[in-house]
């Protein structure tokens, strides 16, 4: 069976485990909740996996996402008359600019991607601080068509779970479908015969942190119309979980190996347990622990089923 | 130009509207005073160990007075304690600091009565009683807690209201929004939010709002009227309190000011001048409070929105 | 018969005067080699002369700091390895430049795979092309498969499809044959023939003579990256051509048997293990060359690293001296002055981004340091007395491993293991990919340390070099013991049939 | 085997011993740091004085204790974020004995356990099961936190006992503080064990070649292991420290620190991927970082814009050689 189909089971039985304490968790309403809330790191998420794949890693993408919502809101609070449709494309150029940033730095200086992100990681968030002189930008505000496009309904499903929905859908496409796509796993599976194939490894990452930017860009304007306020500190820390996410869903972090149904899944995995915890009545407090035994359960289990006994040739010539 | 004195106010974490206002306050305190520069200073996290950086940064320029709003009780004592050998004065207002570190503190408001205003105001709006739940920050924030348990001491007076839960939401936009949608669906006959923080109240209105209960569940607590003034026309919240922050900051940094000045002292059952809020009486372990908590609601609001 | 006379035959390939230089090495300097359409030329030269870099800089890998290249009469300039290939020049590198978790397909297309009108991937065609190519060259695997499952043999003719995906004018060949099997390379040469046929410029690179006679039209020699020559393969001979690459004449022949059986020293008893190998069983004794024969993938590297400890035996029992032991890692091995020369040094023997000295010292660390703490001047001392031995071509002891050519790389990955001092050392393929002169230094070596009194095990897939070296040969198959032969049972044709199990089919 | 063919030896070194050094990171590391220094003059009065240097250094020791094992760690080519947790699931344990009525030995000995305990947990999955550090650590880092939510939830422990406060708090002589002391001790000890012993010398091993290095008779299960223990072990250290300073525990005591701690080893000049580093850039990256967040501090420079700068400086210090390389090359070829 595959990595992905055992976490799907995995993720079923583990709903099924929290209907039984609270049985509308497994309701159809309360699930396409969950999923709602989980959409931005499930697009996080598939930007990480770009970057993942190519044997890089994004640390910056919470900061990216809260500079590019911090822009958003305050371009919204001074323009309320820009139409959100622009907002959002804005919003995705801003978050690829800064996706750019971290890709030419990767690309151009061949500093580790861990490196650079580590140092735009603390850079965007002061930025966002200079920007924005500390304040808050708060509900009152945003203009209400500025709020209401994450929550607004199409088809009885929110858009931003639509946003999650064809962000997971172009994804798929990029990555089984075009040469680019398929880059990001040649660069990551073997970076030296990358080159060797004319392949331009350092052009694909940077390609791989533009997109992981873009994607962060488009969430920072969801992020902050969702919560409907924008700061210096808005998901700060969340790039662990992206990161913890794509463990889980089975993107090996030495590259090359990974899927959009195992990030989705990954992000989904997370999603649950966040939201079912505060369900069954947990404490609060138990919550961090938790999320952390989860992720290291899951990271053990991805090991054992990525485990082959011994090498094909020999395989063979027992049996004959 | 040399200014005589330098008083710097230490706030929780730097970008928060509240403290921002009790900034202004301190500005205007300032002003009026001469000859004194305020330094308006915190982290930008709302952590022990940040304040303390800022506090060693202070007790480094000398300043005359530090007056802070501390994110732990215990944690900055002995950074303050230091300050104190050093010759700087030291006092707490708003959220506190264990009495070793500091000379004074200053309430906003005494912590009986905001207890009481936070539940009455639930409730007013629910004759029949009902489930309420708490949303407060941080499970460290002192004054939260304070507050929380001058709540359940006075429950018993409101018949047929039920605290059935309290949650944190760290004082995160988001973390206090997933919060809220879980004291939602985990307790569905849930009838009001009680946040008695700025940031918890706002994030439980959205999340109200979102989940198309407004009205229905009924949010309360502390919070802005600037932040809360959308909350309030979309019927979400009916009424909140506050006490005023800009007097907060003005209070603070006139108590700052006479005792590094040596025009007051602080001790049990003394008194400090507040400038034009008169002046503060301290108690047995040297804290007072500045004010009455004010309440906001549809009628008031409008007049507040656009000062804090 | 009808064979044109090659010089009449316009180079559809030339490089003018190209040099090459790295931090401290020249690898190239002014080399000029013309390659004609139908002919098959072949690049020959010591380890690190340079023919390696000559294919980069022919792909678009490296750029030359001077010379150009033409290619049928045009100046090219390759800024990438896909200039290169739209050029039409296609090569198989030395080191396998493959992707494990893509498919076979998908390996041999990548970075020109079949798009569709909207210019996405066209799987189908991919997998359809890939189908035919990889017939074409007699492998018989699904090319949906993921290469991570394919055998070394196989994934070398993976990499000899990707080459054949391209429809080059000129292909060039970085030792093909080094990793294959005797019926593999058969079909290789048949494939070089068809290549010839089709019109197609060969540049072939190896260090097997018999194949280079066998399959060339000409000959170009490089030394220290020079040309110091070139021809027609029929005017020249073997003895000719190492003088040439060497600059002096080298003994081809294996040096004489010198070594004096000594007491037994090993003993292997029923060693299985649940994968790879079962049941072998052997003596070894001082003094003594044990030689392994068997086909790539026979399970040899993996019973001397059970052996030496890597992975762990399921069943047997292990006895060196008197003394029956369990070893549970190579620590303990070594300790026990047991050793194990890897095959594949790039991953398993030198650690290449650390300079020589430390390389040679790493496994003595122990005898190098006094209470933990290590001592820098024993350790170069070492390392001196061990390159000098070998005759290491360096700039100096703190170089790293990475900057040696191939064959100097095999030299340090010797001298770490030799440096402990061991009585048995298990050598596992040492001469592969190392040139003629290095090849005999290392094979007087081993006849050197045996006639002190070691006893070494040397695992090969060259015939001449078991039936030169060994006194004694064990072939394996399949993970079994299939045959044991003293030296005067020695044949080439013996060797064979055991180790592709022809007899087998026989009795049957 | 003769030596007639050979004529010449292969030299030791192939540069001399000054141009190593003036080629080394140490060495840029040093310039930036005596920039730093003289700006830090210039830009505030306050900056020199003993006093405030001396409470500057507590902005980077307890950190740097833990940067030197994180140094080694990354060095093999692992990494552990968990060392923040670590801090504050020790912190937590120490406020707990202390309930019972521990005293300062006690204390200093649960610290240590529990710390030891923690890094072997984070080896024996590394290590022992082989799986991937960057992710097993932010297992860990959201496992140990938890657990000290779980244990003081909303409370706090106080009530250390008075020669507890010596750690953080206390001067060994005049301005010289004990932090500064543990400072300098480890970094000698870490210096030793990573430059002058073969432990060291398995470590730079593993990070360059793991496969090589078990075949070279190197125990790397065994030598990872007991680095996840070191960390383990000196992010007890650290708590002690930390702990004694604010003489009180919260779960989210040192929060985000092990990013910063690995921001500061990695600006030391150790290799991220394994396989390079030293300690005295460690040492020095660590001072660099304590005196820029100090001389803004006194600038009254908001935290997050320090951050900029450290960014800002991880990035350029790291930059500045390769663009300086590059030019040169562009120049003479
Ligand atoms: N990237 C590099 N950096 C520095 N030196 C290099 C590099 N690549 C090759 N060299 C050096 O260039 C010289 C030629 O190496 P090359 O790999 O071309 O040799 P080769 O003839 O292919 O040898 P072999 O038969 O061992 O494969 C060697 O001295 C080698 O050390
Ligand atoms: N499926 C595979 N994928 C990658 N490498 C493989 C695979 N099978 C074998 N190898 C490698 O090929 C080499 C030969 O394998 P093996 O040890 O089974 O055979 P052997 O008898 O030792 O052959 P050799 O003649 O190469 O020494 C080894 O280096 C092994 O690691
Ligand atoms: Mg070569
Ligand atoms: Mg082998």
């Amino acid at each position: 069976m595959s990595r992905d189909a055992i976490l799907a089971l995995a993720l079923i039985a583990m709903i099924g485990l929290v209907s039984v304490r609270f049985p509308g968790f497994a309701s159809p309403d309360s699930l396409l909740g969950v999923f709602n809330d989980t959409s931005i790191l499930i697009i996080l998420a598939l930007g990480q996996m770009a970057v993942v794949l190519t044997r890089c890693i994004d640390l910056s993408m919470a900061s990216n996402l809260a500079l590019t919502g911090m822009c958003c809101a305050m371009l919204n609070a001074a323009y309320p008359q820009l139409p959100i449709v622009l907002l959002l494309v804005v919003a995705m150029l801003i978050g690829a600019l800064l996706g750019s940033i971290n890709g030419v730095l990767v690309w151009k200086l061949d500093i580790p991607p861990i490196v650079v992100t580590l140092g735009t990681l603390t850079i965007f968030r002061g930025v966002i601080f200079l920007i924005s002189d500390g304040q808050w930008v708060n509900a009152h505000e945003m203009s209400p068509a500025f709020k209401a496009l994450p929550r607004a309904e199409v088809l009885g499903l929110p858009m931003l779970s639509w946003v999650a929905l064809i962000c997971i859908a172009l994804m798929y496409f990029v990555v089984t479908r075009t040469p680019q796509g398929r880059a990001f796993f040649a660069v990551g599976g073997n970076p030296d015969a990358a080159v060797y194939t004319g392949i331009d490894v350092g052009r694909t990452r940077f390609n791989a942190f533009v997109l992981s930017g873009a994607l962060s860009g488009i969430c920072g304007y969801l992020w902050v119309s969702r919560y409907a306020v924008a700061y210096v500190d808005i998901a700060g820390g969340f790039e662990l979980d992206v990161v913890a996410a794509c463990v889980i869903g089975g993107i090996s972090i030495a590259g090359g190996i990974g899927s959009v149904a195992g990030a989705v899944l990954g992000a989904l995995f997370l999603g649950v347990i966040k939201n079912a915890l505060p369900v069954v009545n947990i404490s609060p407090f138990w919550q961090q622990a938790i999320s952390g035994a989860a992720i290291i359960i899951a990271v053990v289990f991805n090991a054992r089923a990525e485990r082959r006994s011994g090498r094909i040739i020999l395989r063979q010539a027992e049996t004959t | 130009q040399a200014e005589d004195m330098r008083i710097a106010l230490v706030v929780k974490a730097l970008g928060i509207g509240f403290f921002e206002a009790a900034a202004k306050g301190a500005e205007e305190a300032a002003a009026e005073l001469g000859g004194v520069e305020i330094i308006y200073t915190g982290p930008t996290d709302t952590t022990a160990e940040g304040q303390i950086e800022v506090i060693n940064s202070l007790i480094a320029q000398k300043v005359d007075a530090i007056a802070v709003s501390a994110n732990d009780q215990d944690a900055l004592v002995p950074a303050l304690k230091k300050a104190m050998t050093r010759g700087i004065t030291v006092i707490s207002w708003d959220s506190g600091v264990a009495p070793e570190g500091r000379q004074m503190h200053l309430n906003p408001s005494s912590n009986p009565l905001i207890g009481n205003m936070i539940v009455k105001m639930a409730a007013d709006h629910l004759p029949d009683g009902g489930d309420v739940a708490v949303l407060s920050a941080s499970a460290t924030a002192t004054n939260q807690n304070i507050w929380i348990e001058e709540m359940n001491k006075v429950v018993g007076n409101y018949p047929g209201i039920n605290v059935v839960a309290t949650v944190y939401g760290d004082d995160l936009s988001d973390k206090s929004y997933r919060e809220a949608q879980g004291l939602m669906s985990s307790h569905p006959d849930l009838k009001a939010i009680i946040a008695p923080t700025s940031v918890g109240i706002v994030a439980a209105a959205q999340a109200v709002s979102d989940a198309g209960k407004a009205g229905e569940i009924l949010v309360t607590g502390l919070g802005l009227p600037s932040e809360m003034a959308a909350h309030v026309e979309s019927g979400a919240s009916k009424s909140f309190a506050i006490w005023n922050p800009i007097d907060l900051g003005y209070a603070a940094t006139m108590i700052s000011y006479n005792l590094a000045k040596g025009d007051a002292e602080a001790t049990a059952g003394g008194e400090i001048g507040m400038g034009r809020l008169g002046a503060v009486t301290l108690g047995e372990s040297l804290d007072g409070a500045m004010a009455d908590p004010f309440v906001y609601d549809s009628s008031n609001i409008a007049d507040f929105k656009d000062i804090f | 018969m009808l064979k044109p006379a090659p010089s009449m035959n316009p180079a559809s390939l030339s490089l003018n005067r190209i040099s090459k230089v790295f931090p401290g090495v020249r690898a190239l300097s002014s080399v000029s080699i013309k390659l004609y359409p139908g002919q098959v030329t072949a690049l020959v030269g010591e380890n690190g002369a340079g023919k390696s870099t000559l294919v980069k800089v022919l792909t678009g890998i490296y750029q030359p700091d001077e010379g150009n290249i033409e290619l049928d009469g045009v100046t090219q300039t390759f800024a990438s390895p896909i200039d290169a290939a739209r050029a039409g020049i296609t090569a198989i590198h030395q080191e396998t430049v493959l992707f494990d978790e893509l498919s076979i397909a998908e390996n041999i297309f990548i970075g020109h795979a079949p798009r569709n009108r909207f210019g996405l991937i066209d799987w189908r065609t991919m997998n359809r092309r890939a189908a035919e190519l990889l017939d074409r060259i007699g492998a018989t695997v699904n090319p949906a498969t993921l290469l991570r499952d394919l055998g070394i043999a196989n994934k070398h003719l993976v990499a000899i499809a990707r080459a054949l995906s391209v429809d080059a004018s000129v292909v060039i060949m970085d030792e093909p044959t080094a990793a294959l099997s005797h019926k593999e390379i058969e079909e290789l040469y048949q494939l070089v023939e068809q290549l010839k046929v089709a019109g197609k410029a060969i540049l072939f690179i190896s260090h097997k003579f018999d194949e280079i006679f066998r399959i060339a039209d000409r000959y170009s020699v490089f030394r220290d990256g020079e040309l110091v020559g070139e021809g027609m393969i029929d005017q020249t001979s073997s003895g000719k051509l190492v003088e040439l690459m060497v600059g002096r004449s080298v003994d081809s022949v294996f040096p004489p048997r010198t070594n004096e059986l000594g007491e037994e020293i090993m003993r292997v008893d029923g060693f299985s293990h649940p994968t790879e190998f079962e049941d072998i069983s052997f003596t070894l004794r001082r003094g003594e060359i044990l030689g392994f024969y068997g086909l790539v993938g026979a399970g040899r590297s993996e019973l001397m690293q059970a052996l030496f400890g890597v992975t762990r035996p399921s069943a047997g029992s292990l006895q060196m001296g008197v003394e029956k032991i369990v070893i549970d890692s190579p620590a303990d091995a070594i300790a026990r002055g047991l050793v194990y020369v890897p095959e594949d040094r790039g991953r398993q023997g030198a650690i290449t981004g650390l300079p020589i000295v430390d390389n040679v010292a790493l496994p003595s660390l122990s005898q190098t340091s006094k209470n933990g703490f290590v001592r820098m001047a024993r350790e170069f001392a070492l390392a001196r007395q061990y390159t000098r031995r070998l005759e290491l071509k360096a700039a100096a002891l703190d170089q790293n491993v990475a900057q040696l050519s191939g064959g100097n790389q095999q030299k340090v990955v010797i001298a770490k293991w030799l440096a402990t001092r061991p009585t048995v050392i298990i050598l596992d393929e040492p001469t592969k990919g190392i040139d003629i002169g290095s090849k005999a230094a290392v094979h007087a070596f081993m006849r050197e340390l045996a006639s002190q009194g070691l006893a070494v095990i040397m695992v090969s897939s060259e015939i001449p070099e078991i039936i030169g070296m060994a006194d004694r040969v064990i072939v394996m198959r399949e993970g079994r013991a299939v045959g044991a032969f003293e030296r005067d049972e020695l044949s080439p044709e013996a060797l064979v049939v055991a180790a592709a199990g022809i007899e087998d089919e026989r009795v049957a | 085997m003769t030596d007639v063919e050979r004529q010449t030896e292969l030299p030791d070194r192939l540069r001399s011993p000054l141009f190593r050094l003036m080629a080394s990171w140490e060495f840029l590391l040093l310039i930036v740091a005596v920039l730093i220094f003289f700006l830090n003059t210039q830009a505030s009065p306050y900056f020199l004085d003993p006093w405030n240097l001396s409470d500057a250094t507590y902005n980077f020791t307890e950190k740097a204790i833990i940067a030197f094992a994180m140094a080694l760690v990354i060095i093999a080519g692992e990494i552990d974020l968990s060392v923040a947790s670590i801090i504050a699931l020790v912190s937590t344990c120490m406020g707990y004995a202390v309930q019972l009525g521990a005293d300062t030995v006690t204390l200093i000995a649960v610290a240590v356990v529990i710390g030891a305990a923690c890094g072997a947990f984070n080896g024996i999955l590394v290590a022992g099961l082989g799986l991937p550090s960057i992710v097993v650590t932010i297992g860990t880092l959201s496992l140990f936190r938890g657990i000290a939510y779980i244990v003081l939830g909303d409370q706090a422990y106080s009530g250390y006992p008075e020669s507890f406060a010596f750690f953080g708090q206390g001067y060994v002589w005049w301005v010289i503080t004990v932090e500064m002391v543990l400072f300098a001790v480890f970094a000698l000890i870490f210096y030793v064990l990573l430059h002058r012993t073969s432990f060291g010398r398995s470590v730079i091993a593993i990070g360059n070649n793991p496969t090589a290095s078990v075949f070279s008779g190197i125990r790397v299960a065994r030598v990872k292991f007991m680095l996840f223990m070191l960390t383990g072990v000196m992010s007890a250290v650290a708590a002690i420290c930390l702990t004694s300073r604010l003489g009180s525990t919260r779960p989210s005591i040192a929060v985000g620190w092990e990013l910063e701690i690995v921001t500061m080893v990695v600006l030391g000049g150790v290799n991220i991927l394994g396989g390079s580093g030293t300690i005295p850039g460690v040492v020095i990256a660590a001072i660099v970082m304590g005196m820029v967040t100090f001389g803004l501090g006194l600038l009254n420079v908001p935290g997050i814009v320090m951050s900029i700068f450290v960014g800002l400086l991880l990035i350029a210090v790291i930059a500045l050689p390769i663009i300086i390389r590059r030019l040169r090359q562009r120049l003479s070829g």
